[in-house]
Parts: structure tokens; C-alpha cells; sequence
């Protein structure tokens, strides 16, 4: 098999930092290549110097065997490269076919074809069983069906070379398999996948070869067949990493915090939710996407109006109708979407980390910059958030070191119950065994935990009982220690 | 960007001007129509006597101060300053008074105490009211003469609508308030049906204009208009709703005697309007400027006269059909 | 849900998501209620040919919004093209020409000199915005000041210095003035410009490759970039489509009212951003209609001429006007609040 | 990187952060090359207390722009502050007092009654804008016009109707146009206020928790709520405090004219929004230095006066100034675009 692409010796540069060093990629025609590295280790940015949207400053690409270099992502499209993008990408006021066709309409003369553009999306969604109306509106997407739909958008180019940066961040098992079976209908067509992910499992089980890199460096390219999860994740954080889950040291003790059927206002949405949660005890809420997770924990924190039940915090009822409220009342979350309810993004590590904890550091009127910077400071050690200074701006960041500075934030709280919405997102396997030490260590402190998650594994090492629920209501409460993977999808699929 | 532009004689040479007293002017509003007038007589008397240096205050008093200090740390000899509002002449004065600098006022009238108070400083212009007054003349005249046809309900009265200028501009509150007192005292009953504010506005005349016409049809007799750009917006929702063809007719005035309008009264589309003198009014400011930047008397060597309020008074004209040409020469 | 319920909760949303029609309506019938003669073919047919340049300006603007700019050199831009053409149109036996020797054009060269010249100013903003990433506020007032100076220098010149240009040829005015008879009614063509305009720009919003990718910049430049959208291109054009717009309303304006000046239009793009953002545009940029642009224009002109037919007193005018713009719109807005 | 290399890369660096004070001081070399007497104490000091009433406008809506708003009602609550405190502080001689007999109030009594009423429409302001959400740029075009209704109507009353408040007290022009002699110079009080201003604002931007707040909202208001911050009750107090600024600088501006009209202050609010996005603050939201804000104002008030002292012709004038906004955020610009 000759190689499709080869990027050779790219560097790139940004103010402060040298985001890749000489790093180079070969890429066989009808492989998976997977791509793998810790948060910031430069795999985005190698991916949008292919893609047109950096300019490399040093190195060579080659594509199908002539030079190339993309001024703009058209060229790259044109050139038979389409990408995934990590962040997701999409005009949200635009229906599911406008943004499919984007750069690229069909026309009937100087009108566009939206006839043909309807016919196009059904039989691409068709081939690729998704189950979407190509004429809903992606904002009324949840978020895995918007990354279905940028799946089948990159798919629908007929590339030779198909870049998926975190394709699936935000998919359930089910949906992955799915991925997975549209991946090998296209390696079978020779079409080259490069496949990042911080999913361990995924790699062994889709990847042909792998090639690894630390701190903007090109480290090692390996054939999948000859490595195990411990290698890769000893290549990537360049020491061993003996367990994937720290071990669980936590004794859950007295009921914190009661929930009594609490129902939402608005529905469809969850109903009749019951559910007790105990100081050091981490909960996990399972669920398929779409089964009104998030929503509980948005109205635990009130963000949601409820209809009706109550929430016990110690035996006393509280009303959390606003975030501030549940603050006070010691709770805190950290969102499903960074983007949009997470990150300051043109703001710094430093206000990123403490915006939440402002009233703590208030003296009289103003507010104490030591303390500040102490706190910034805890953030970015203890969460070893990957940054050159606490003033640089949060949106220049790695995905997953933006992730650890929300968590710290949240931390930065200290409350007594920590909801968690799929806390590990985009996070590289060192991170989030850190992370876990640090849910473990607060647990054992004593504080109520509550972590949605989509990755099993996660929810199975880490949690002491899990919570499944299926279409808005409360499937079980299992056990962790007791259950399985297969109890659970049963239970997810209930109602 | 040289300093080639601070006088209107672009053909003069820098070297030239260097030797000339420094004259610092305002002019409350370059694209004034009226002042665009005072503004060229202006330039052209101070070609080759003073170095005349012009702002444009774009109708803002902050403004106008601000070019008041830029102009004496240029060091201007005299000022020429065309108020925005005529209350802040004292803070002109106070800025000037000190350098001993002496200020002609023109086009805008301060209060006669605040002249009082500084004994180099003059005005030259007219008097707000006055154009009120001569416009209020000219429609009773005009109603007089033409009573019979214009009197549609034949009550005797003139039912007018008025379109005023900008609230508060002390043109617009004069205008307003002398044309009808004077129409009034004329002997002469009104009935307003309609007053509302089109800033000057030709085009916001002619929609206040659609309406009234909708409104109030052949009832109103009678559209005073503050300026004859407004008049103009009015006659253009007129000529809409068929009049000025046939025999509909309606009798429409205005103030400033601009060419358009001149036009307008040739045709018979206008009564008429009131003109301001420009040609005197700049060059009586610039011949006084002079002759305060030299440190003579004011008047020194010129044919105008002082009144007892430290002002020269150049008279509005009201222009009709039968002395259209005294417009017209004004033009010239 | 039985089906009755669920029938009624439908008319609700739909009413919740056409409140702003809705409030137009509303506000016709509270003016009628008020002067019972507000209600007639005369006034309906004034609102409408006032409405008509405006409704070009808005559209202009519009499409900038959409994109997620801005244009504060609309109102300047139509002036300069006011007196542009106004300046090539001046009938042959008129005393105070400009060019006194022109003859008399033919009436689409003046009209097209001024839309190319204003075409060019808009490419320029266009430019300028997706070039140099300057803020479109920034540009466009920039070129707003700098218009304002290019217009005033042309204006204010000998022979007749800063006079309205006016004496317009009866061509021009007829084209501007009069109208089209239907029964005892004069339709003035200015409407059916409107309409054809509105026309034109509907099909370039939804049926055209432009305009997808008008939405798709302003509802997200990086996923338009990203997708192979050539953001600048698309940029430049829709400013100079607004361009061409405002040109082509400056020739209205100068024709409608039978005269210009540097002052003309002067202001204008305040009242076309506001008409475009009451009647749904949103200023972050990605969601707008022509349907929503005009209803915005037609609701400030019913205010303007509402107010002005009721003889309210001129400072009251400013009071009622203020409060019914901001009440219009916060209706608007429960829309989106109920959603959540 | 070698050492001397990357000291130099760091310099280059510096100054792409810094294009906006380096063009500051390239726009004054620019300006001493052509006119080299421009480099005297007196303009220096003529344009620093010029800029002062326009920094405390600026700051206040700067404020606002920094949490994702607008305010295009500035210039008309600057109007009203002025003819409201103006009223109130006529000498106690004046022939023409709006209110003939009332005596001669200390100073701080009329401008906080000015700097209250303009905190209030700056609080209704943020109060509509908050809890109705409604966008800025309506709700405050709907304060804008209503203000300047309510400002007409205080204004033109008998007994002498529609004329501008002038005869201000001594006390008054005093505070406002005097100020404290170093040496052979008078520097104005007008300068310290604003330099008071500047450091108030500046600890409130930086050191509290509401400026923290600000710049959250403005940031990410989702991000925010999420985060605990109370966000209606921290925009109000925000458009409150712009409201008091601009009632503080509609005092100054009457004092300093030595006279007001109700179209004192009109408009101010574009040359305030322009001068604080040439600052670098983002119209977007979440980006603002008090810093920034001052050069910019006095990057236009240079341009102001800069081109008035070099005897550039009003008309161009206009063109250069467009112009020179342009590139100095073009320039500007060029730090973000590096990072591609
Ligand atoms: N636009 C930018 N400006 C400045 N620095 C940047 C920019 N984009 C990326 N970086 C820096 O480049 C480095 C590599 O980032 P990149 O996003 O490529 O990491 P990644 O390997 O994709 O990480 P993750 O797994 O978290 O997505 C990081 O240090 C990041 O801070
Ligand atoms: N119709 C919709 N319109 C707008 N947003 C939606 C819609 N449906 C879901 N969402 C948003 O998508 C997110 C996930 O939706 P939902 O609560 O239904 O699933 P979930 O089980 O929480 O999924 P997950 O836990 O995987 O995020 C929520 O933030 C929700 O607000
Ligand atoms: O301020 C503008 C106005 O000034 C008046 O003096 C003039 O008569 C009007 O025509 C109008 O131009
Ligand atoms: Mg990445
Ligand atoms: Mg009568």
C-alpha cells in the first residue's frame, strides 16, 4: 500500500508557543491512522495545516504523490481532503441540508436545487443510516446528531483522505458502532481515515497504524496489530500509567442530597426523578443521548424550571432556581458544552478559573489579587493545565486543557455536591486519570458527587452506583461494583 | 494637506498669507444653505487683506468652542464667530477677552450684555425675529390680494399648517412664533390645523405633507414653512395630490430666498420667501475682522454703521414674484 | 393533547412567532380607533410610497446584518447619490444648473452613474471588512465621515455653493412622482419599484448560492470558511449589492422630493437598522427576511405618519415613538423567552 | 531562537500588541512634521481637557459595549443633564432664568439632580435591555428618541419657550472652565475630573467583582449565568453607572459651553462608541481596557484638532478623518491576524 498523504517536518508557531516541532505523518491509502497524544500535544493544529486553516511555517505535504499546500479549506476539499473538526462547526440557524451543501449548493442555472439538495442528504443519511430531516433546523439538534451530521458531511465529499478530530466526543456506544461501521465501508473504498480520539478503546478496535506525539513532537508511528492501550498511553505521556482508574478509596457515609420526584416544566423532559445521593459517594447517570441527563442536572442547578418535586440539601429542602442560588446552596456543575456554556473564550486561564468563586475573594469592595492568583495558580497545577502564562487567553487552548480549567473552577467552589456533566470529554487518558484522583479525593473529603457519562468504562470504574435513565425517566439504580455493561443498556433502553 | 485651504483665494500662494493678519472664523454649519452664501462673500473679501482661517461647527456648540481655543493657539488676530447657540456667547468672550483678542459675532445675536461686556465685541447680522416678521407681512399681503380665491371656506380666516425647523434652533422658534403674531396683527384671524417639526428636512416635509393633505384636503389654505427647503418638500407632496395644475393652487412661503425656490416663484408654485443678505452679512463680518485684526477702529474705512447695540444690521428683503430679480441677484 | 387543545396552542405559537405582524395590525387598528379617517386608500397608499425607498435602504442594510456586519454609511451614501443624480437631471431650461451646458440625459444614465459610484463605495466597505478585518462598525463610519466629504465637496461648489440642487427634468420627476391610475387612485411607481426590488432580493436571499452563503457567514464565518465558503468574495459582494441599493433609493429620494442636498439621507441607515432589527433581523448576524425587513419599515412609517396624521404634538411624537419601537420589540422577544 | 532574535521578536511583538498607542504617536509626529509649532503646551493642554468630557462619555458606554451592549441614547442623556443642570445653576441676575426666582443652589445640588435623573433612564435602559430582552440597539434607539422628547418638552417652556439656557452661574463656569495654574499654564479642572473618572472606573473594571462580572456577561453570557453571576443585576448597574457618567459629562458640557440647548450632545454617542472600538474594545463583548479607551478618544480628538490647527479644509477634513479611523484599526487588526 503506497501512502496517500505525507506531511513531513511541519512546524508551527504561535505567539509563545511552538505548537508542532518537526512533526511528520504518512498516511496509507484505505487505512485508519490513528492519531493519538495528550491535550495540546498539537494533533488539531496538524490537521488544520493539512486543512488550509493554519499556514505551516516550515514542512512539506504531500498529496497522492504531488507536493500540496491549501491556502483555504476549499483547496483542501477540492483536493480530496474533508475533516471533521473537533469543535463543531456548524451554522445553527441553517437547516440540516444548507449546512451539508455549504460551499458546494447544487444549482438548476444561478438558482439553487434544493430539490436536489433534499434527494442528496436522504440518500447520504440513507447510506448512512442516520435518521434526521435534512430540512430540521440544526439548532433543535441534539448535540451527537449534530456530530452525526458533520460525520456525513465529510463523508459526502467522496474524499481520498477523511480527518475526524474527536468524531465522537459526543456519541453513545451505539452511535460509535455506527461510525465505525460507515469507516470500514470507506476504507473498503480505499478512502484514508486520520482518527483522533482520547477514546482508548476505539483506537485498538478501528485503527490500522498509530502514530503518537508529546508536546508538539512527532514521537513514533506503530501498526496497531503490535500495540497494546498500556504502550500507547506510555508513548504518549512518556511514563507509565499502570491503571486507568485510580483506586477507589472513597466511603460513602450520610444522605446529602434527596431528590424527590422532581419532574420538569417544560416537557417532554424528565419525570418522577428519584433518586439519594450520599456524602462521598460518586453517582453516575447513564443514559442514551436523549434521555433528559443533562436536563436533571441543569435543574438540579437552576438552570431548568420544575413543575414539581423537591430537592433535599442535609435534610432541608432548598430551592435552586438560579445558578446563583445552587452556588450558595454549595452545588456546582460543570457543562456538557464547554463552548457555549463553559469558557470565556477571549478571557484568561486566571478569569476562567475564578469567575465562580468571585465572591471569595472580595475584600471590602475589591477583590484580593494574591488570592487570585493562588487559585489560578491551584488550577492550572493541580489540574496541570498545559498553558504558557494565567493571562492567556482560554480560546487558545487544547481542548481538553480548556476542559481542566472549567473543572477547576468548579473545584475552586469547594462544594458539597459537584454535578458533572460528561466531565472527560476530549481529555487525554493522563488528564483524566488526574481528574478521577481528583473526584476520588473530594469524594473522600465528603462531598456528593453526580457524573453523567457516555463512556462505560468511565462510569464503571469510577462510580459507586449508577443512575439509568431512559426517555426522561428513571430506569434503576444499580449498583457499580455488582452490575454490567449489559444491565445497564437494558435498563437504558427500559422505556 | 497643506494650509492652502484656510482662505477661499486657493490661487494665493502660502508665502503670500504669511505676511497677513490671522482671522479665525466658525461658521455654525458648513452645508447651511444660507451660510454657504455669508461663507464664499466671506472669502472673497478677505482675499489678500487677512489670512482667513474657517470652521466648519457642524452645529455643535462643544464643537465650536473647542475651534475657539485651537484658533487662538493658532494666534489669530480677531475672530468671526457664527454662534451655534447664541447663549454661549459669553464663553467665547471669556476665552477671547483675556489675549485682548477682539470678536465679531455674526449671523447668530448674542445678548446685548454679554457685548456690553467686552468693548471689542461687535455683531453683524440680523435680527432672528425679523425674517418672522417680514414672512408674517408677506402672507397677509399676499392673503389680502388674493382673499377670494384662497379663502376656500370663505370664514375669513387663514387655516394653515406650518412645518417648523429644528426645536429649539433659534431661527425655527423665531420664524414660528413672528410670521403667525405678525399675520395676527394684521388683523388677520388664523386657525393652525396642523404644526409639526421636519428639522429643516425637505423630505421629512413632504411626508408630514402627504398626511396633512390626506387629513385635512382642500381645508387648508395656507403652508408656511420655516426655510424653503421645507417649503420645496411641501410643494413636491403638493404637486402629488394635483395641485399647482388646473386651477388647484395652494399658497406656500418660505425663508432663505434659495435658488429653487426663486425658481418656484417664477412658476407660480410659491408666494414667496425672505432673503437674507448674505453677500452683506460676510462681507461686513470680514471688513470689520480686518479691521479689528489690524487694531484700527472697526469700522475704519467702511460704510457701515454701528446701532447702540454694538451692532450692524444687515435687513432681510422679502422677495415675490414682482422683485424676483432682487433674488436673483444676490446670486450673482 | 385532545385536538381542540392542541389546535389552539398552534394558533398561540403561531401568533407568539408572528407577533410582530400581529403588533402591526394592532397598531393600524389603534390609530383607526383613534381617527376613525386614518382609514382610507389615500393613506394607505402614502404610507406605502413613503415606505418605498426606505424599504430598499433596509434591504441593503439587511443583508449586511445578516452577514453579521454593519453599515452606518448607508444614510451618507444615499445622499451622495441624491445629488449625483439630482446634479445630471436638472431639466434643460432651469436657471440654476449645475452643469450648464449638460443636456438633458437620458434618464437611466444618471440613475446608473450614481448606483456605480455608490456600488463602488459599498465594494470598498465590503472590502475593507473582509480584507483588513477592520469591525464593520469602524469601516463604515469611516466611509460614512469620508462620504460625507466627497458628497459635500461635489455639492458645495460654484456656481451656486451648497444650494439644493433641484429643478429637476419632468422625466425624472415623473419617474419618482407620479404613478399608475387604477380607478380614482394614483399608485405611484415608487411602490412597484419597492416590490421589484423586494422581489429581486428575495430571490437572491433564498434561492441563490449567494445567499445561502450570506446566512451561513453570519451564522457562523468559521464553519462557512471551513466549508469552503470564500468568505471575502461573498463579503464584498452583498456591500455592494447594498451599495447599488442605496444608490439606486438616492435617485428616488433626490426625484421624490424634487431636490438634494448634502444632508440628504443624512441619518438614514438608524431607521433602516431599526426597522430591519423590529421586524426580526438579528444584529449578531444569520437570521433575517424580506418579509420581516419590510414589515419593520412599513411599522416605523405607520408610526411616523401615524403620529403626524393624529396631529400629536411634535415632542410627544418623540416619546410615543421611542416607546412603541422598544415595546414592538419586546414583544418580539417573548417569543424566544417562552422557549426556554 | 538565538537570544538577540528573540529579544527583537519579543520588540516586534510589543508593538503589535501596542499598534494602537504607536499609532497614537506616530499620528502626533505625523502632525509635528507638518506643522512643527503643534508641539506646544498650550494644544497639548487645549486637547487633553477637549477629550475630557468625551473620556467620561466614552467610559460609560465603553462599560456597556465591554458587556455585549450599546447605547445610542449617551448623546441625548448628555443633552438633558446638560439643560437640566444648566437651568438650575443661572446666575442669579440672568435676565432670562428658566426659573425666575430660584436662588442661586450650591453646585453639587444640580448635577446630582442631572447625574440622578440620566442614572435613572441609564437604569431603565439596562432594565429593558435585561429583563426583556430586547436588543441594546433598539432599546436604546427607543431611549435615544424618547430622552430627546422629554429633554424638548423640559426645555421649551415658557417663559421664554425654546431658548438656549445660557447665563450660567459663576460658581458653575467656574468649576468647568477654570482651572489651577502651574507655572506660566492653566491646567483645567476639566482634565482632573476625568483623570478621577478614569481611576474610579478603571478600580471598578479591575478590582471588583462587578467589573469581573462585566466582562463575564460580556464575554459569554450563557457562561456567566452558569457561573452564578447574577446577570440582570449586573447589567443594570452597569448601564447606571453610564448613565451617571454621561449625567456627570452633560454637566461639564453645559458648564464648559456656558450653555445648553436640547441639542447639546447629540450624536456623541457614535464618536464615543468609535473612539473606545479604536481602543481595542470589542463590539462583541468581553474586551476593553480603560487604557484603550482613553487612546482612543484622544487619537480622534488629535485628529480633531490636529486637522482644524493645520488648517485642513472642513470638507476634507471629513475624508481624511474617515480615512484615518480606518487604518488605524486596519493596523490595529493586523495583532490578530499575525496568529493565523
Ligand atoms: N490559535 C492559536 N493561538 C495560539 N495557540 C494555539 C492556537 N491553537 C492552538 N494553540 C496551541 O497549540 C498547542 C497545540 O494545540 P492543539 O489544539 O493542536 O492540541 P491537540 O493535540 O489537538 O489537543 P486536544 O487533544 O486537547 O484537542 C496548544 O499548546 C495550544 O495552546
Ligand atoms: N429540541 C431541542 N432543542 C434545543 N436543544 C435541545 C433539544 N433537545 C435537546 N437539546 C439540548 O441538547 C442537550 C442534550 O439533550 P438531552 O437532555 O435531551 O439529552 P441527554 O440525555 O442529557 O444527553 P447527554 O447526556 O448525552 O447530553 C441538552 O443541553 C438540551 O438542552
Ligand atoms: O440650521 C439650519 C437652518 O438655518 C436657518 O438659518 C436657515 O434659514 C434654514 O434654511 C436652515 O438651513
Ligand atoms: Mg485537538
Ligand atoms: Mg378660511
Amino acid at each position: 500500500m503506497s501512502n496517500i498523504l505525507e506531511m513531513i517536518n511541519i512546524t508551527k508557531r504561535f505567539p509563545g508557543v511552538v505548537a508542532l516541532d518537526r512533526v511528520s505523518l504518512k498516511v496509507k491509502a484505505g487505512s485508519v491512522h490513528a492519531l493519538m497524544g495528550e491535550n495540546g500535544a498539537g494533533k488539531s493544529t496538524l490537521m488544520k495545516c493539512l486543512f488550509g486553516i493554519y499556514t505551516m511555517d516550515e514542512g512539506k505535504i504531500i498529496l497522492d504523490g504531488k507536493e500540496v499546500s491549501f491556502a483555504n479549506s476549499k483547496q483542501a476539499l477540492e483536493n480530496g481532503v474533508s475533516m471533521v473538526h473537533q469543535e463543531l462547526n456548524q451554522v445553527r440557524q441553517r437547516n440540516v441540508m444548507d449546512n451539508i451543501w455549504l460551499g458546494r449548493y447544487p444549482k438548476k442555472g444561478i438558482f439553487i436545487d434544493e430539490k436536489k439538495m433534499y434527494d442528496d442528504t436522504a440518500a447520504i443519511f440513507k447510506s448512512l443510516d442516520i435518521n434526521i430531516d435534512p430540512r430540521r433546523k440544526v439548532s433543535s439538534l441534539s448535540v451527537s446528531e449534530m456530530q452525526m451530521v458533520e460525520i456525513a458531511k465529510a463523508v459526502s465529499y467522496d474524499s481520498k483522505v477523511i480527518v475526524m478530530d474527536e468524531p465522537t466526543s459526543s456519541l453513545t456506544e451505539k452511535e460509535v458502532a455506527h461510525l465505525f461501521k460507515i469507516i470500514r465501508t470507506l476504507k473498503s473504498k480505499n478512502v484514508a481515515i486520520i482518527y483522533i480520539s482520547h477514546k482508548m478503546e476505539e483506537i485498538l478496535k478501528i485503527s490500522d497504524e498509530v502514530t503518537i506525539m508529546r508536546d508538539g513532537q512527532y514521537i513514533a508511528t506503530k501498526s496497531a496489530k503490535d500495540l497494546t492501550t498500556d504502550e500507547i498511553i506510555k508513548l504518549m505521556v512518556g511514563r507509565d500509567l499502570s491503571q486507568r482508574f485510580p483506586p477507589k478509596v472513597n466511603k460513602p457515609g450520610d444522605v446529602i442530597l434527596k431528590v424527590k420526584n422532581l419532574t420538569a416544566e417544560m416537557q417532554p423532559s424528565f419525570t418522577n426523578i428519584n433518586f439519594e445521593l450520599r456524602k462521598g459517594e460518586i453517582l453516575g447517570i447513564a443514559g442514551l443521548v436523549g434521555s433528559k441527563r443533562t436536563e436533571v442536572v441543569e435543574a438540579l442547578f437552576g438552570l431548568r424550571a420544575i413543575q414539581s418535586g423537591t430537592i433535599e440539601l442535609h435534610g432541608k429542602e432548598v430551592i435552586n432556581d438560579s445558578p446563583q442560588q445552587a452556588i450558595k446552596n454549595g452545588f456546582a456543575l460543570v457543562t456538557e458544552e464547554r463552548r457555549s456554556t463553559g469558557i470565556f473564550p477571549g478571557l484568561s486561564i486566571s478569569f476562567n478559573s475564578i469567575i465562580a468563586n468571585l465572591p471569595q475573594y472580595r475584600q471590602g469592595i475589591f477583590l484580593s489579587e494574591s488570592k487570585v492568583y493562588d487559585d489560578t495558580q491551584w488550577v492550572i497545577d493541580s489540574m496541570k493545565v498545559k498553558t504558557p502564562s494565567q493571562k492567556t487567553a482560554i480560546g487558545t487552548l487544547s481542548g481538553g486543557n480548556q476542559q481542566k480549567v472549567i473543572i477547576g473552577r468548579w473545584l475552586l467552589t469547594k462544594p458539597d455536591v459537584l454535578l458533572l456533566d460528561e466531565p472527560t470529554r476530549g481529555i487525554d487518558v493522563g488528564a483524566k486519570f488526574e481528574i478521577y484522583q481528583l473526584i476520588n479525593q473530594l469524594a473522600s473529603e465528603g462531598k456528593g458527587i453526580i457524573m453523567i457519562s457516555s463512556e462505560m468504562p468511565e462510569l464503571l470504574g469510577v462510580t459507586d452506583r449508577i443512575l439509568v435513565m431512559s426517555n426522561g425517566r428513571a430506569a434503576g439504580i444499580v449498583e457499580t461494583k455488582t452490575t454490567s455493561q449489559e444491565e445497564i443498556m437494558r435498563l437504558a433502553a427500559l422505556y | 494637506a497643506g494650509c492652502s485651504s484656510s482662505t477661499g483665494g486657493s490661487s494665493e500662494s502660502g508665502k503670500e498669507k504669511e505676511g497677513l493678519p490671522a482671522v479665525g472664523a466658525t461658521i455654525y454649519k458648513f452645508d447651511d444653505n444660507f451660510m454657504s452664501y455669508v461663507r464664499r462673500a466671506m472669502e472673497d473679501t478677505a482675499k489678500g487683506k487677512v489670512n482667513l482661517m474657517l470652521n466648519d461647527s457642524q452645529n455643535d456648540q462643544a464643537k465650536q468652542i473647542e475651534q475657539i481655543d485651537t484658533l487662538i493657539a493658532k494666534g489669530a488676530k480677531s475672530l468671526a464667530i457664527n454662534l451655534v447657540d447664541p447663549k454661549a456667547a459669553q464663553t467665547v468672550i471669556d476665552k477671547a477677552k483675556p489675549k485682548n483678542i477682539p470678536v465679531i459675532f455674526f449671523n447668530k445675536e448674542p445678548d446685548e450684555s454679554v457685548l456690553k461686556g467686552y468693548d471689542k465685541a461687535y455683531y453683524v447680522g440680523t435680527t432672528s425675529s425679523e425674517s418672522g416678521v417680514i414672512q408674517g407681512e408677506l402672507i397677509a399681503k399676499a392673503w389680502e390680494a388674493n382673499k377670494d380665491k384662497w379663502d376656500k371656506n370663505g370664514d375669513g380666516k387663514i387655516q394653515y399648517v406650518l412645518l417648523k425647523g429644528e426645536p429649539g434652533h433659534p431661527d425655527a422658534e423665531a420664524r414660528t412664533k413672528f410670521a403667525v403674531d405678525t399675520i395676527k396683527e394684521k388683523g388677520i384671524q388664523v386657525e393652525e390645523l396642523a404644526l409639526d417639526t421636519a428639522m429643516w428636512d425637505a423630505t421629512k416635509a413632504t411626508e408630514k405633507m402627504d398626511a396633512w393633505i390626506s387629513k385635512y384636503n382642500d381645508t387648508i389654505e395656507f403652508v408656511i414653512a420655516n426655510n424653503d427647503g421645507m417649503a420645496l418638500g411641501a410643494i413636491a407632496a403638493l404637486e402629488k395630490a394635483g395641485y399647482f395644475s388646473g386651477d388647484k393652487f395652494m399658497p406656500v412661503v418660505g425663508v432663505d430666498a434659495i435658488p429653487e425656490a426663486l425658481e418656484m416663484i417664477e412658476k407660480d408654485k410659491m408666494v414667496g420667501t425672505v432673503l437674507n443678505d448674505a453677500k452683506n452679512q460676510g462681507k461686513a463680518t470680514i471688513e470689520l475682522a480686518t479691521n479689528a485684526a489690524n487694531g484700527k477702529d472697526v469700522l475704519e474705512g467702511t460704510e457701515w454703521k454701528l446701532d447702540d447695540k454694538k451692532a450692524v444690521r444687515v435687513p432681510y428683503v422679502e422677495i415675490t414674484k414682482e422683485n424676483i430679480q432682487v433674488g436673483k441677484d444676490a446670486y450673482k | 393533547m385532545n385536538n381542540e387543545a392542541k389546535k389552539s396552542s398552534n394558533i398561540i405559537k403561531w401568533l407568539f412567532d408572528n407577533v410582530i405582524y400581529v403588533f402591526l395590525v394592532l397598531l393600524v387598528i389603534g390609530i383607526i380607533i383613534a381617527s376613525p379617517d386614518f382609514l382610507s386608500m389615500t393613506n394607505f397608499i402614502n404610507i406605502l410610497s413613503q415606505s418605498s425607498s426606505r424599504i430598499i435602504i433596509a434591504l441593503g442594510i439587511a443583508g449586511i446584518l445578516i452577514l453579521g456586519g454593519t453599515d452606518l454609511s448607508a444614510g451618507r451614501q444615499v445622499g451622495l447619490a441624491a445629488v449625483i443624480s439630482a446634479s445630471l437631471l436638472q431639466a434643460g431650461d432651469y436657471a440654476y444648473k449645475m452643469y450648464p451646458n449638460l443636456p438633458e440625459l437620458p434618464l437611466f444614465v444618471p440613475i446608473l452613474i450614481a448606483m456605480l459610484i455608490t456600488g463602488l463605495f459599498g465594494t470598498l466597505n465590503g472590502w475593507i471588512v473582509s480584507k483588513f478585518h477592520v469591525p464593520p462598525f469602524i469601516a463604515t463610519l469611516g466611509m460614512m465621515i469620508g462620504v460625507y466629504g466627497i458628497t459635500s465637496i461635489y455639492f458645495d461648489r460654484p456656481p451656486y455653493g451648497a444650494q439644493p440642487i433641484g429643478g429637476l427634468s419632468e422625466a425624472f420627476t415623473t419617474f419618482a412622482q407620479r404613478g399608475i391610475k387604477i380607478g380614482q387612485y394614483e399608485f405611484p411607481y415608487l411602490i412597484f419599484y419597492a416590490v421589484i426590488v423586494s422581489i429581486l432580493i428575495w430571490i437572491i436571499w433564498n434561492k441563490t448560492q449567494l445567499g445561502k452563503n450570506m446566512y451561513a457567514i453570519g451564522g457562523n464565518p468559521e464553519a462557512a470558511k471551513v466549508s469552503g465558503v470564500n468568505v471575502a468574495k461573498n463579503m464584498i459582494i452583498i456591500y455592494m449589492i447594498a451599495g447599488l441599493l442605496y444608490g439606486f433609493a438616492g435617485t428616488l429620494e433626490a426625484g421624490r422630493v424634487g431636490s438634494a442636498t448634502n444632508n440628504t439621507g443624512n441619518m438614514y441607515e438608524l431607521d433602516a437598522i431599526a426597522a430591519a432589527v423590529v421586524g426580526g433581523v438579528s444584529l449578531s448576524g444569520g437570521i433575517g427576511t424580506v418579509a420581516g425587513v419590510i414589515t419593520g419599515v412599513l411599522i416605523f412609517q405607520i408610526i411616523n405618519y401615524g403620529l403626524a396624521f393624529l396631529g400629536v404634538s411634535p415632542y410627544i411624537q418623540f416619546i410615543v415613538k421611542g416607546a412603541i419601537i422598544v415595546v414592538a420589540v419586546a414583544f418580539d422577544m417573548r417569543k424566544h423567552a417562552k422557549k426556554k
